[in-house]
């Protein structure tokens, strides 16, 4: 269980975060919705532990770890696809994928290596394991920083829009891999999605944010997408 | 204006009827060897709207990249408005007309929201120029709209930094309006946006056409239908189909390497 | 000129090639990667001379096997003290670190000072790297080739190895590597970056310590000695590529051969004049150094 | 629009400051009446540092306005006090002869670039050209070809080793290490008149009062807001049609004629010009006492300049052994724990009061590559 | 009042402060002697201290506080020429009084300035001389990049030609330089018979280990040095430099009493282990010639103590000294040979004292002081 607790942020004195409850229970498909500038990458970041939370806190299988560094959550199973990829851009791409086993290193049971799984979803690991990551256009990026996240071996999958900017066929491959990966691996996902489509097609629940509020929440099988879209209009 | 030189005007005629404006003739980039775009041609005449399509890493934004300046082609060259740019500096490529929204954001973070918009109105662009002149009062105006039309009126007065990722990218989309140039290249404008603003980019993108010329790459379909403009789709750095979006939809190829199963694109 | 002034001044190319290589290997951890200006690293030279100095003091004539690890330890722990209590707070501020290290250098120049007296201290080569090796016959007769040169041209291709070789070959120079591109991401991988920061400033820390043995060698041990490699140690840093070793083992070269030509032909003291002027023109032929890391990623954010 | 998120403006910065005239006017009349109050060394020492004020003007702007941290600010000071120090030397050298140095050093005919500097009014001139020449060429070729960053940083220092260098090992014709010393007369006043050093001052002050107004009018045009654009991000205003280069030149041109300036009225008070004081450890010293102050603003960088030289030297008489604990501690504080200097954290606690929104800048954008 | 406020200005910090912090305690150790034994005139000195930082303009600014804030009756200090060119207007200007305790280069005369260092013709000259009479008549020179090595050389080149030896080459590298390779290989391809050495600072070290490295010892090529002491032989490592030579007014193993009695005192003071060298006597002897100045003038202002000290003559730590009235030293020259303990043994000396010459008749013929 990953569970979000009053948690509050700020940017210097710029509260942006206001007690946002969340959780997102093993295995499960959760996705967080709202406008731009509500504060969902905000959210993503203070849970993996990027931003620091001013208040609230989070539990990570039940253990408080609000003020644990973000490496230390990484290794109890939380992995992060941030907006804008966050490939390491000198790095080749096989070498961006080996940077996902650090994660491992406290995990005993875990084999220290890439999942062929992952050469399995995303072709493109293996066709361009020697080009720099920096290199690739934004679609093949996307599709290597969720490769690395799969490395981590984690228990929930932070993702960050990744869609954005994505070609359709690939959108696709994404989702059904996503899915595979739930399936397969049972690792939970909480996703943040401006398109609709997309998250009321993978999510089983929904939490919408709203000025760093969450405003509603629910199961996108019992709600319409209608009734949300109201939050994402300007 | 670029004073057209009446000696570089292309003889080829324009598809359209019209007078071409960009004019890419046989271009090829090399990175280190790696093809990203090969042998490519593509005009667009003066005053449409054309989108470009194609799978990740098909060479469209390096294509863009070309045409400002960014890269340079190891051969072939670029017309616009008859005059070869391929070898000139970037600013005078941006001053001649042309100007891009990246596919990442890219905002003058020290300065406020408005400020952006000023400079990127700023019709005089040289050192000497910016001492002396004031925004004038059409460049003002010109911003205070924007603001309004971008929603980021709230935020004129904030620094670009504290935005956030989608309100970064529609101050790029202003500031590339702004600029008021002849040829708007918009690189992924919608990327992070929801259905509503998406829709409203199309629109703002509609109304700009025809005293402007533009080109827009995208890959979300919904967004790609409602700029009705014809499409070049790329593949593997070369135009791969040309055509509106109901023909290439019905294209196998095309669903192959790019749009996927049918059923589905309606969301992507 | 004849033609053993002129090969002796090849090896002089070489010979100033492998001091500023050996210089310049700790700064192109700190500065390559941590993006870290460490203004002091000049001082950590120093402190690895008096601790040559002290271990020749203890051991006599055999000082020199211990005085490596000695001083390799010695500066690395004083390397990771600094780390942890200035530089991690640093980071991200390269042009600040710049300032504060600046401030250390002028502390531990007093330090040094005060602790061993302004005159600086002795420390002479062991017997056995006193001599030269000597052509005898052929045209570069008499040519000559001191030990001690040789000796340091050794310990800066060792280092130069080493450090290649774990920041290219081991999974740890990979993790640094990452570090130095995106500290959060690596750190969001389960990379504990604070402990990588610490490691590679103390070992960029503790290469200036040993490169501080070889220079004891054949440069005084006082507390103004590191001034006089700082700027030079920069520009192989620089000219060869921010975070490229192997190009900065190049530029090192190459500069080396430049000083040598330029003193053979000019005089010694216009040659450095001369010798900065051509790195200034050679940075305009390519700006990013030698061997650059270049990315569109980081050009177009 | 509310009001915390006002005056996160640079625009509105500047707009407040224009509102409160008041201070600054207050400042300038205090330090104006000063030499009415206060004389000899104390007075020499405050003359000192007003015209080194000068200099962290130009390096504000260069480095807090437009992200290039010259190293070798010490290069153009040196030039504006030699040109100078020059025509000082040859007015104090008797009719028809060399000055000594050249004869010590076997020199018989007065090198030609020595000749011009017998006038004035040339002198004058070469005190802003050649330091603004020199700092076109040097920009240009580094701008252009778009050096960055810490690149820039350790040229600039090369360049500044380089000059002094030669300068040390040309002593026919620039007196070398010694430089130019023992003066006597300037413009027709003897250096040893009692009242020298109080016009000396006032000049001093003039100069950087002046070089202040016309520095902080020409941040508030467009043009400062391009310096801060092409700090920032130096591909986008380069894609929306500004040459980054000629901008960056510009800055470094103005900074390097305001430390002209500063070299040539700093050459004033100390009577000599010399390269010692213009080398890589002098050139560290201005960014240095500039971050304390506050590079991103003027204000900050003048005080910055003069509050650190006056400390420096009460600090060092009172522990002339062990005063470099102190600085090179001082150095480290300030730069741990206030990052964007003393004007820095004035500002950001005002906001704070006021309730408004700090941002900081932990990230120098230029210093990436 | 009972105290009368001198000040001593040398580098503490910096690259000088390699040579001048002991220079500023011989003057300290001076003063406090002469307080123990009741002052000058009846009153206490105090020193004010200050520090030139290596940094000429320093000096200037520091001496301009020691005379107009600090109203002091004296400054002892400066090591190089260039600081104390620095000075030497503002000692003018407000009348002051210096002494300077550094050999120099000649070619000034100050009224406000005491210079008790060899003048060219009482180290350069008799060293050349020396040189010449044991048969080496082919010669090198080499120095620092500034003023005075630039000018003893300028003179000892013209004294070579006058002479009918030969310059074998002459090299000049910065101050501060460590790399002597090329220097090295060019003395090598010269095939000298011996060096005259006027580096200053701590490149002595990094040419003397070098020069070693190279294969060469004083056997092969002796040195013969200019500002290489006690002290500078310490740093270089004994070994390095035994059997080379120096030539200087004075050296720690001189047999006089005044000077035993310096040398304990210091070493009670500073330690065992100090090395004294030929700037520290003058250092401290210049207190003394000034003390005596004051009570023969019986007054503290500049003017009249510099007018008085001209034909005083004292037993110092150098032997006998007197003022002329350039206000320069006439003193005897010594040339030594380094032992292996770091010491120097004499092994020749002037004929009685050299009477100072501020302006080589050779090199700069017609100049004299006023
Ligand atoms: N570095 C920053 N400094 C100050 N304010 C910031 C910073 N980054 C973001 N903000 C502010 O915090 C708020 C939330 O930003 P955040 O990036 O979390 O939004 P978001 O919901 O992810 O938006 P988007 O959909 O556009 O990605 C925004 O109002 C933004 O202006
Ligand atoms: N600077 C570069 N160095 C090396 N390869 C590059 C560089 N820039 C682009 N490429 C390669 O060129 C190809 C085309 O890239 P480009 O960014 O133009 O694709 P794109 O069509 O814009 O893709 P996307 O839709 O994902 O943005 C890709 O394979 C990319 O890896
Ligand atoms: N006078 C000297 N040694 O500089
Ligand atoms: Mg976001
Ligand atoms: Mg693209």
């Amino acid at each position: 269980m990953l569970k979000v607790e009053n948690v509050s942020a700020a940017y210097g004195q710029s509260p942006v975060l206001f007690g946002v409850n969340l959780d997102v229970a093993d295995a499960e498909a959760v996705t967080l919705i709202g406008r731009n500038g509500v504060g969902k990458t905000t959210l993503m970041r203070t849970i993996m532990g990027l931003h620091p939370v001013s208040a609230g806190g989070v539990r990570l299988n039940g253990e408080q770890v609000e003020q644990e560094p973000a490496f230390v959550r990484a290794r109890g199973g939380l992995a992060f696809v941030p907006q804008g990829r966050g490939l390491f851009p000198h790095l080749s791409v096989h070498e961006n994928l080996l940077m996902g086993l650090p994660a491992l290193s406290t995990r005993e049971t875990a084999k220290k290596e890439i999942p062929e799984l992952v050469y399995d979803l995303f072709p493109i690991c293996r066709d361009m394991a020697g080009r720099k990551a920096g290199n690739l256009s934004g679609g093949q990026q996307q599709q290597v920083a969720i490769g690395r996240a799969l490395v981590t071996q984690p228990k929930y999958l932070l993702l960050d829009e990744p869609t954005e900017g994505i070609q359709p066929s690939i959108v696709q491959e994404i989702e059904a891999a996503l899915t595979r990966i739930r399936r397969e691996l049972r690792v939970a996902v909480l996703l943040v999605e401006q398109y609709l489509d997309f998250a009321w097609a993978f999510a089983e629940r929904y939490y919408v944010l709203q000025r760093g509020v969450i405003v509603e929440s629910g199961h996108t099988a019992r709600t319409p997408q209608a009734d949300v879209q109201r939050y994402m209009s300007v | 204006m670029p004073r057209v030189e009446p000696r570089q005007i292309t003889v080829q005629p324009p598809i359209t009827g019209q007078e071409t404006l960009l004019d890419v003739q046989d271009i090829t980039v090399s990175f280190d060897g790696f093809r990203a775009i090969q042998n490519l041609s593509l005009k667009v005449p003066r005053g449409s709207l054309r989108v470009l399509i194609g799978p990740n890493g098909a060479g469209k934004s390096t294509l863009l990249d070309t045409i400002i300046g960014k890269v340079r082609p190891v051969g072939g060259r670029v017309l616009f408005a008859g005059r070869d740019i391929t070898r000139l500096p970037e600013h005078v490529i941006a001053g001649l007309g042309i100007c891009r929204k990246f596919q990442a954001p890219g905002v003058l973070e020290g300065l406020s929201v408005r400020e952006n918009l000023l400079l990127a109105a700023r019709k005089h662009k040289g050192v000497f120029a910016t001492i002396q002149g004031r925004p004038t009062q059409a460049e003002e105006t010109r911003v205070q709209e924007l603001l309004t039309l971008t929603g980021l009126k709230g935020k004129a007065d904030v620094s670009a930094a504290e935005l956030a990722h989608g309100e970064k990218q529609w101050l790029e989309i202003a500031m590339v309006v702004a600029a008021d140039p002849e040829l708007l290249l918009l690189d992924e404008p919608t990327a992070g946006m929801t259905a509503q603003e998406t829709a409203q980019t199309a629109e703002l993108i509609r109304s700009l056409v025809g005293k402007h010329t533009v080109m827009v790459i995208d890959h979300d379909m919904h967004f790609v239908e409602l700029l009705q403009a014809p499409i070049t789709l790329l593949h593997q750095g070369q135009v791969f189909r040309e055509g509106d979006l109901d023909t290439l939809r019905r294209d196998p190829e095309v669903m192959e390497i790019y749009l996927g199963r049918p059923k589905e694109n309606a969301h992507a | 000129m004849d033609a053993v002034f002129l090969a002796g001044q090849m090896f002089t190319g070489l010979s100033v090639a492998s001091i500023l290589l050996l210089v310049a290997l700790g700064l192109a951890l700190s500065f390559g990667l941590m993006r870290v200006i460490n203004m002091a690293h000049g001082e950590l030279l120093m402190v690895g001379g008096y601790l040559t100095y002290l271990c020749a003091q203890q051991l006599g004539p055999n000082f020199l096997w211990a005085a490596f690890p000695v001083a390799f330890l010695g500066t690395a722990l004083l390397g990771a003290l600094l780390e942890v209590l200035v530089i991690r707070r640093l980071y991200g501020r390269p042009l600040d670190t710049l300032l504060a290290t600046f401030g250390i250098s002028l502390i531990m120049q007093q330090a040094a000072r005060q602790l061993f007296g302004s005159t600086g201290v002795p420390v002479t080569a062991p017997g056995w790297l006193a001599g030269t090796l000597t052509l005898h016959g052929g045209p570069l007769d008499g040519l000559a080739f001191p030990h001690v040169r040789l000796f340091v041209i050794a310990l800066s291709l060792l280092v130069l190895g080493s450090v290649w070789w774990l920041l290219t070959r081991s999974r740890f120079g990979m993790q640094v590597r990452a570090v130095n591109q995106s500290r959060e991401m690596a750190s969001a991988l389960g990379v504990n970056t604070r402990r990588v920061d610490l490691l590679v400033f103390a070992l960029g820390s503790g290469i200036a310590g040993l490169a501080g043995v070889g220079l004891a060698m054949i440069a005084p041990v006082n507390p103004t000695v590191g001034g006089a490699y700082i700027v030079n140690a920069f520009l192989v840093v620089v000219v060869g590529g921010v975070g490229s070793v192997l190009g900065g083992a190049v530029a090192a070269l190459i500069l080396g051969a430049m000083t040598a030509l330029a003193e053979g032909l000019t005089s010694v003291s216009l040659a450095q004049a001369i010798v900065l002027i051509a790195v200034v023109a050679f940075l305009q032929w390519k700006p990013r150094g030698l061997l650059p890391t270049q990315s569109r990623a980081l050009e177009e954010a | 629009m509310n009001a915390a998120q006002k005056l996160n403006s640079a625009a509105h910065a500047r707009r407040e400051l224009r509102n409160v005239p008041l201070w600054p006017a207050v400042t300038v009349l205090a330090l104006a009446l000063l030499p009415f109050f206060v004389s000899g060394y104390p007075l020499a020492l405050l003359g000192r540092v007003l015209a080194l004020a000068i200099a962290a003007l130009g390096v504000s702007v260069v480095w807090g306005r437009t992200g290039i941290l010259s190293l070798g600010q010490g290069l153009f000071f040196g030039l504006g006090g030699y040109a100078l120090g020059m025509h000082l030397k040859l007015v104090a050298t008797p009719k028809g002869e060399l000055p000594d140095f050249m004869v010590y050093n076997g020199v018989e005919k007065l090198p030609w670039f020595w000749a011009p500097f017998h006038s004035a009014p040339f002198a004058l001139l070469m005190v802003v050209l050649l330091p603004g020449l020199a700092a076109y060429l040097i920009g240009w070729l580094m701008f252009r070809r778009r050096i960055t960053g810490v690149f820039v940083s350790i040229i600039t220092q090369a360049l500044v080793l380089a000059f002094v260098t030669w300068l040390n090992g040309s002593q026919g014709l620039t007196s070398g290490t010694n430089g130019l010393t023992d003066f006597q007369t300037v413009l027709g006043a003897s250096v040893r008149d009692p009242q020298f050093p109080r016009t000396l001052y006032w000049v001093t002050l003039a100069a950087l009062v002046g070089c202040f107004a016309f520095t902080s009018w020409l941040l508030g045009t467009p043009f400062g807001s391009l310096l801060t654009a092409v700090r920032d991000n130096e591909n986008r205003s380069r894609f929306l049609g500004f040459n980054p280069a000629a901008f960056k030149v510009a800055a470094f041109v103005l900074g390097g004629v305001l430390a002209g300036i500063s070299g040539a009225l700093y050459t004033l008070h100390l009577g000599t010009i010399s390269p010692a004081m213009i080398g890589v450890a002098f050139s560290i010293e201005l960014v240095v006492w500039v971050a304390l102050g506050g590079r991103a603003s003027l204000w900050g960088a003048a005080g910055g300049m003069i509050l650190g030289m006056v400390a420096k030297d009460r600090i060092s008489s009172a522990a002339p052994e062990s005063w470099l604990y102190i600085m090179g501690g001082l150095f480290v504080l300030v730069v741990l724990f206030l990052p964007q200097g003393v004007s820095g954290w004035l500002q950001e606690r005002r906001k704070l009061t006021e309730g408004h929104i700090p941002i900081i800048h932990r990230e120098d954008a230029h210093a990436q590559s | 009042q009972d105290t009368v406020k001198v000040g001593v200005l040398h580098s503490l910090t910096g690259t000088m402060a390699i040579s001048e912090i002991t220079v500023a305690n011989a003057a300290q150790l001076a003063v406090d002697e002469i307080n123990a034994a009741g002052g000058v005139l009846g009153k206490k000195l105090t020193v004010v201290k200050e520090d030139g930082a290596s940094d000429w303009p320093t000096f200037a600014t520091k001496a301009e506080k020691l005379l107009t804030q600090d109203k002091v009756a004296v400054v002892f200090g400066g090591w190089t020429s260039a600081s104390r060119k620095a000075m030497l207007p503002v000692f003018e200007k407000n009348k002051g009084l210096l002494f300077y305790p550094v050999q120099f280069e000649g070619n000034e005369c100050s009224p406000n300035i005491i210079y008790t260092g060899a003048q060219p013709n009482q180290q350069a000259l008799p060293a050349l001389d020396w040189a010449l009479s044991k048969g080496y008549r082919n010669i090198f020179l080499l120095g620092s990049d500034y003023v005075y090595p630039r000018t003893a050389n300028l003179i000892l080149k013209k004294h070579i030609a006058d002479r009918k030896a030969t310059l074998a080459g002459e090299e000049y590298v910065a101050l501060g330089g460590t790399e002597f390779s090329s220097v090295i290989n060019k003395i090598k391809a010269a095939k000298p018979q011996i060096i005259i050495n006027t580096l200053n600072g701590d490149s002595n070290v990094s040419f003397f280990k070098q020069y070693q490295a190279a294969g060469y010892s004083a056997k092969t090529l002796p040195v013969i040095s200019f500002s290489i002491a006690e002290q500078e032989a310490q740093s270089i490592g004994p070994a390095l430099l035994s059997g080379q030579y120096a030539t200087w007014n004075y050296f720690q193993s001189l047999p006089n009493a005044a000077n035993k009695k310096f040398v304990a005192a210091y070493k009670k003071k500073f330690g065992a282990n100090s090395a004294i060298t030929d700037p520290m006597a003058h250092a401290y002897m210049d207190v003394y010639l000034w003390k005596a100045a004051v009570e023969k003038a019986k007054s503290f202002d500049p003017s009249v103590v510099r007018k008085a000290i001209v034909g005083i003559s004292m037993d110092s730590p150098l032997g006998k000294i007197t003022v002329d009235k350039s206000g320069s030293l006439t003193q005897a020259v010594y040339t030594g040979q380094s032992g292996a303990g770091g010491q120097f043994r004499v092994v020749a000396q002037s004929k009685g004292v050299v009477a100072p010459q501020p302006y080589d008749k050779l090199a700069f013929p017609g100049k004299t002081c006023p």
